[in-house]
């Protein structure tokens, strides 16, 4: 028996196959869409719910807040035209007019006053009360004027509205969609929700009746790529035109390229090493500045993100509101003499134990090897202790008996991380390091009530001073924000906060 | 006169073992496989003095450098030399690989004999639970519970060894339900023997071949699950140099220096070929019933 | 006359892993139209090589034909090109197997592996192969509604009637039974063997049967040949054979027949075992069993020796020999 | 025949019950806190207690599972916690990229590993046996990550023709499928060239020779039909497996399927989806084993026979 046509049906098939991959992928449609590469998908619409900043993203083109952040972290009016403080309790926003929501509702102050009311239900449980816990009501003055009062006079409050949760609702919308108002949100934003397909991609169209405008691209698609070489190559290959949070390995060669447009530019969060304050050896003042001496920072972010990250020069990210730019520029340079010195000085010139916490997030673990290299060039012996996230959170909540590593971002305002993180009053929540300092409180205290901005910048400036000298934390790095075009995209920005406000690109041929 | 008959026993056995390997022998895929698994257990265990440097010391190297003289297989994005990693890789695989078979296989088979031997209703309640078992993909399974865990070594080791346990409950089972009824283990009962020996002297005995060759088709399996979740992120985590992390962490780098993602697995698709080779023929090999 | 099928001095060998093996060594007989042989012998004596090798079956490899000629109907059987032999093969030449448990696909119907013989012989449409299915069903005392049946669905028995009615469908002018009977009852081996040879009759077959029951022999053939390691050692007529046995080997096998009327401890079986085919004996194949051995034997391979339309294969009975 | 599938439809129900309490009982007794994880490092001790009210993670186990249970019988496998939307619409959701990247590669594997394994077993003990044999190891033994790495190194950066990731065109499902058919593809060759070799030696085969049929007869009627039988075994059992590689292929392509939803939910904790993925992924591979053992009984007439007799 010969079976020669066997064998040619094997070669056939496997030849089909071979010639099916090279046929020609097909041209696009006429119309100018923008096609956006992100790191993480969708998480869903209801801004009420959404704890991240690339679902925030997608929010800030569907919603607008009172008021929003320019790409310099200046809040600037959005649907709020003009703001006042009668006493320092009050704000009055005067509403813009003729605002429509996408389903045709007019926007008024009952709109502010129903979002507000939802984000305080409890029943809504959203995550992001939590930066509004100030506010004691909103009130409606007439159909375009706002009155909300805070329980003690609070500054940062600008910033807390302009956060993508604050996304104006319209009860109409929210009680129509139910429960699924997650899918089918109703902002006053310049796009409009197409489309949404779990895990993989976002479809936005525009909305002719944008009260800035009418948007310049038809159509925006995001797309969520975990995987950094392949948001790379989707950027090379074109399948998309903008690649956010460009992996910093592959920046200096897609530059050099020359096909690309870059942007590079710090962001709002700061990465910090914490220990806790509260414990030997790391409430002796001298040990804490030596732990800041040891560290070769740059060799760090040379080696984690390719020098795609900045020193921070106290416990702000220059991009924050309220830095204070006289802050000398490494005001703990690398000196180990100088680390070892201080630890003597301390009682330790044979240095100590201690443990390194670290998450199973492999970011965290790679600093922590770093700096059980640094710290053993001073005679710290580290011991790596790795936990799974959820727990490593709530460990470094309770307190570690060593040192941990941890990330924050902020509300863009100086408020907004010092407090959080360095207030005795956060001890057993964010204040992981448990630094109890009546002094920096009272600063905080007077940070947060005052409201006249110069008076405000004056206080965080003392602040950052006394931080710096007190120095509960190792002083990290802020990374640089990365993001890379096609050269067809125009008026691309990079917001520190990493909430991009897209209504102003371009697409152009 | 029991001296003789453990001597007879041994020399039996022996000759067993030598007709397995002259029937090995023959079959050349498999004595090659052989000496691959033989070669990498022996870089797994030398390790320190193979590799050429310290596999988790950074910049060892310049960062992302391709091959060359001073690095065969380049370095990775920490500057560390992916030789030595690789090298160092041997270790956490086989070790991986060969305790979560031990797990599955100890388990399993215990599990199998037990239940085989006795039959009725510990029978069916336990492969009753066997079926939930294999109800969920073996990779997912040891994916979900990694993912509660936490992932670390010993929890790769327990997840891929329990997903495991179900193939050699099985196979063990058959051949005690069929070894139960038969006149030896009649003999050895009548004689008073504990069920417990029974088990362990006549019912494992005889289902070792099957054992023995699904083992080793399990490593194999279990090392390539193993590297599958580490490259998930739910396995080994880094820095420690175990192939499926280094492939994940070298992928982020696939574009500048696509050896980071060409090495490791490379090494693991010979490993897991190597063992999948070797256990065919060893397979052949003892049951000569299947070889054609 | 023309023996229908005829075979002079066939080898055929199995090249193995472990060596060669010698089936058949050099065996000849004839089989006349419409004759009936029986081929007798212990298993391993290569009686199924013969038979596949005359339908032209044996796998290769292993299976080589060394040496020999078969011709049936005067075409030499080699010399035919794979097209013809498969016309031959189930038209003119069909096989009864020995296992009928496995000698059936068990997933086509029976009717269908009945009727794909007729329709690949035959220029038939599919209805009439299907009635002559049927017919054929019926001549072996199966319902013929029973051809949509699986083989499964039928007892051993009934499925080697089965058998013999796929061998019978395209009206063959040889059939070669190989050991038909061996895995059915006794009770259902003499149905079995009745309805061989009423068929045998009507339809006026030859028939080559293969067996080591002498009974079933002695009720179906005229002749018999009885094969021991590869050899045919001895032929002739049935009454030759039952009444006169000359061979060593062949009285030796007639006297492991219990017999009712006598004493059982008169059985006595053949010592030894049959030699091994990688390793035959020097000599006669038989020596080292032969209870008549001589010096001879164990060297020098005996001659065949035709007498009175018989052969025999010893050398009890070679010139000079000592005669019983 | 119904009464048969009604049976085993019955018999789902426990082990289904059983995978549920399995990976609850995973699920529940580890350490991590979703809360913490859900909310992250600005989290108040407040908000953590609000969310855990929220999610009912306060309550005791044994609440927590029957809650669960009956929900999901219902047809409710609550809300994730990631999107807040309904697990099961979430998961149908991303059901059809699984699906159609499971039928697809079902579908090549049998296509290609079929013919390969007749290749091989018609040609056994040559060149061409000995390389299948090889190709088809290769392709069991080959990590599928990688390959599918390698393949997008391959055909999306050197030779930029295929898109590396996503879902929508076809372009986008012909790297994922190869890979995901390898594996399946070698263990289906394999199977069809040892179980020919099986089948070819069988006494039946030899009476169909011995009825004079052609040889294309003999293999389509007679050998296919019954190599078939113990493939089909294999392809179902393999089925489970090429579920585990659709996670990983979808993780490595980017495509929005139930794989990389479950992959998604472990990282974030979001453990009403993993209980729901994990249950949709036994509910799916039970119904592909049902199908089987249907196609089994449309293959032999011996298993329709017990069917029926059961």
């Amino acid at each position: 028996m010969k079976w020669k046509k066997l064998e040619l049906l094997v070669f056939a098939t496997l030849f089909l196959i071979g010639a099916g991959a090279l046929y020609p992928v097909p041209a696009l449609s006429a119309e100018k869409i923008l096609r956006i590469a992100q790191q993480a998908d969708c998480n869903g619409f209801d801004p009420q719910k959404i704890t991240d900043v690339y679902t925030g993203t997608l929010l800030r083109q569907v919603y607008n807040g009172l008021v929003q952040p320019d790409e310099n972290m200046v809040f600037q009016p959005d649907l709020a035209e003009s703001w006042e403080n009668p006493d320092d309790l009050t704000w009055v926003f005067k509403l813009r007019q003729g605002v429509l929501f996408h389903n045709g509702e007019e926007f008024t102050a009952e709109d502010v006053k129903y979002t507000f009311d939802r984000i305080f239900d409890p029943k809504t449980a959203s995550p992001g009360v939590t930066h509004v816990r100030e506010i004691d009501k909103v009130e409606v003055v007439d159909k375009y004027t706002v009155k909300i009062t805070t329980k003690t006079p609070y500054a940062p409050l600008l910033s807390s509205l302009g956060r993508y949760e604050f996304g104006m609702l319209n009860k109409k919308a929210v009680d129509a969609a139910g429960d699924d108002y997650n899918k089918n949100p109703v902002g006053t934003g310049p796009f409009i929700m197409e489309s949404w397909r779990p895990g993989d991609s976002v479809v936005l169209k525009k909305f002719d009746k944008y009260f800035k405008g009418e948007p310049k691209v038809d159509k925006l698609v995001f797309r969520g790529i975990p995987e950094d070489a392949t948001r790379v190559i989707e950027l090379e290959s074109g399948g998309v035109d903008i690649c956010m949070d460009f992996p910093p390995q592959d920046f200096e060669r897609v530059k050099s390229d020359g096909k690309f447009v870059m942007y590079e530019k710090p962001g709002i969060s700061t990465n910090y090493y914490g220990f806790n304050v509260s414990i030997k050896p790391f409430s002796d003042k001298r040990v804490r500045k030596a732990l800041n001496h040891a560290v070769d920072i740059d060799a760090l972010t040379d080696s984690l993100y390719f020098g795609m990250a900045v020193k921070t020069r106290g416990p702000l990210s220059e991009q924050v509101w309220g830095f204070d730019t006289t802050l000398p520029a490494d005001p703990y340079p690398y000196d180990v003499e100088k680390a070892k010195a201080l630890l003597a000085e301390a009682g330790y010139p044979n240095g100590f134990k201690t443990k390194l916490y670290a998450s199973t997030q492999s970011l965290t673990r790679s600093i922590a090897e770093f700096f059980q290299g640094f710290y053993a060039e001073v005679g710290i012996e580290c011991e790596v202790v790795t936990l799974e996230w959820g727990a490593y959170l709530a460990e470094t909540r309770k307190g570690v008996d060593g040192m941990f590593t941890m990330g924050w971002s902020g509300t863009g305002d100086a408020d907004g991380a010092l407090t959080y993180l360095y207030d005795s009053q956060n001890i057993g929540s964010s204040n992981r390091v448990f630094w109890n300092d009546p002094e920096f409180d009272k600063m905080m205290y007077d940070g947060r009530t005052t409201l006249n901005p110069e008076k405000r910048q004056a206080i965080y400036k003392k602040a950052q001073a006394y931080f710096n000298e007190e120095l509960p934390i190792v002083l990290m790095f802020s990374r640089k924000l990365l993001c890379v075009t096609t050269p067809k995209v125009k008026g691309f920005a990079i917001y520190p906060n990493q909430v991009y406000q897209l209504f102003n690109v371009s697409l152009e041929d | 006169m029991p001296g003789t008959a453990t001597t007879l026993k041994r020399d039996k056995r022996q000759s067993k073992i030598g007709e397995i390997w002259r029937r090995l022998k023959i079959n050349k895929g498999a004595v090659a496989g052989l000496a691959v698994i033989l070669f990498l257990s022996a870089m797994a265990i030398f390790a320190p003095y193979l590799a050429p440097y310290e596999p988790n010391k950074m910049n060892s190297g310049p960062r992302l450098a391709s091959p060359s003289m001073k690095h065969p297989l380049g370095t990775d994005s920490f500057g560390r030399d992916q030789l030595s990693r690789v090298i160092y890789g041997a270790r956490i695989s086989l070790y991986v690989g060969f305790i979560a078979v031990g797990i599955g296989a100890v388990i399993g088979g215990f599990i199998g004999a037990v239940v085989g031997y006795y039959g009725g209703r510990v029978d069916n309640i336990l492969m009753r639970i066997m079926d939930v078992l294999l109800a969920v993909p073996q990779i997912i399974l040891a994916i979900a519970i990694v993912g509660a865990l936490g992932a670390n070594l010993v929890n790769l080791m327990i997840a891929v060894g329990v997903s495991q346990i179900p193939r050699y409950a099985r196979i063990v089972r058959a051949s005690a339900l069929s070894v139960r009824g038969q006149e030896f283990v009649e003999a050895a009962r009548a004689i008073g023997a504990s069920d417990l020996r029974i088990i362990l002297e006549n019912i494992l005995p005889n289902c070792m071949a099957p054992i023995i060759v699904q083992s080793t088709l399990g490593v194999a399996s279990a090392i390539l699950s193993a590297a599958a979740l580490s490259f998930l992120g739910l396995g080994i985590q880094p820095p420690t140099p175990e192939w499926g992390s280094m492939l994940s962490l070298g992928r982020q780098y696939m574009r500048n220096a696509p050896h980071l993602t060409f090495y490791p697995g490379l090494v693991i698709a010979i490993v897991v070929l190597a063992l999948n080779i070797f256990g065919d023929g060893l397979r052949d090999a003892l049951d000569p019933k299947l070889r054609q | 006359m023309a023996a229908l099928l005829s075979v002079n001095d066939l080898c055929v060998k199995y090249k193995t892993f472990e060596g060669i093996v010698h089936a058949v060594n050099g065996i000849s007989f004839d089989i006349p139209e419409r004759g009936t042989l029986g081929l007798v012998g212990e298993s391993g004596a290569g009686k199924t090589t013969t038979a596949l090798s005359l339908m032209r079956l044996i796998p290769a490899p292993p299976g080589i034909v060394e040496r020999g000629k078969i011709s049936f109907g005067g075409r030499d059987i080699h010399a035919l090109s794979e097209a013809e032999m498969k016309k031959i093969r189930g038209n003119q030449i069909s096989m009864i197997f020995q296992d009928p448990m496995t000698s059936l696909n068990p997933v086509l119907t029976v009717g269908l592996q009945i009727s794909e013989a007729i329709v690949a012989h035959q220029n038939t449409s599919e209805r009439e192969a299907l009635k002559r299915t049927q017919e054929m069903l019926e001549k072996v005392q199966i319902p013929s509604a029973r051809h949509k049946e699986y083989p499964h669905e039928f007892s051993g028995g009934m499925r080697q009637r089965v058998g013999i009615a796929m061998a019978l469908a395209c009206n063959p002018r040889l059939i070669i039974a190989d050991e038909p009977t061996t895995a059915l009852d006794v009770t259902i081996q003499a149905q079995v063997i009745e309805l061989m040879r009423n068929l045998r009759q009507e339809f006026s077959t030859a028939m080559m049967l293969i067996t080591h029951d002498l009974g079933v022999v002695g009720e179906v053939c005229d002749r018999v040949a009885v094969m021991y390691a590869g050899e045919i050692v001895e032929e002739g007529s049935l009454e030759q054979i039952f009444e006169d046995a000359r061979h060593p080997y062949t009285t030796g096998l007639f006297k492991c027949i219990p017999d009712i009327e006598e004493d059982s401890s008169q059985i006595q079986p053949i010592m030894g075992l049959m030699p091994d085919p990688f390793d035959l004996p020097s000599g006669c194949c038989f020596h080292p069993r032969c209870p008549s051995c001589m010096e001879v034997c164990r060297v020098e391979r005996p001659a065949f020796l035709r007498e009175n339309g018989r052969t025999v294969q010893c050398h009890l009975y070679a010139k000079g020999g000592v005669t019983q | 025949m119904l009464r048969y599938i009604f049976r085993r439809i019955l018999f789902l129900i426990p082990v289904l019950l059983g995978v549920s309490i399995l990976i609850f009982a995973i699920i529940h007794l580890a350490p991590g806190d979703p809360a913490e994880a859900l909310l992250g490092p600005s989290a108040t001790t407040r908000d953590l207690e609000e969310l855990r009210e929220q999610l009912g993670l306060n309550k005791s186990l044994v609440t927590q599972y029957f809650t669960f249970l009956t929900n999901t019988l219902k047809g409710d496998f609550g809300r994730s916690i990631r999107t807040n939307n309904p697990v099961l619409e979430e998961l149908l959701d991303r059901f059809e990229p699984s699906l159609i990247l499971a039928v697809l590669s079902m579908t090549l594997a049998i296509a290609v590993g079929i013919p390969l394994g007749l290749l091989a077993a018609l040609r056994q003990n040559t060149w061409i046996d000995t390389s299948c044999n090889f190709v088809a190891l290769l392709g069991f033994s080959l990590p599928g990550f990688w390959l599918g790495l390698m393949l997008m190194l391959f055909f999306s950066i050197m030779v930029p023709i295929l898109p590396s990731s996503g879902y929508g065109t076809w372009q986008q499902l012909i790297m994922p499928t190869l890979v995901l058919s390898t594996n399946t593809t070698a263990v289906i060759a394999r199977m069809t060239r040892s179980s020919m070799l099986e089948v070819i030696r069988q006494d039946y085969i030899r009476t169909a020779k011995a009825k004079g049929l052609s040889g294309r007869l003999i293999l389509a009627r007679h050998i296919l039909s019954n190599v078939l039988i113990p493939v089909v075994t294999v392809a179902g059992l393999h089925f489970g497996h090429m579920l585990g590689g659709v996670v990983i292929t979808e993780t490595v392509f980017s495509i929005p399927g139930v794989g990389r939803l479950i992959i998604d939910a472990i990282r974030f904790q979001d453990y009403p989806v993993v209980q729901g993925g994990i249950l949709f992924f036994a509910f799916c591979l039970s119904l592909v084993n049902l199908g089987v053992d249907l196609i089994y009984a449309l293959l032999d007439p011996r298993i329709k026979a017990q069917y029926r007799a059961g």
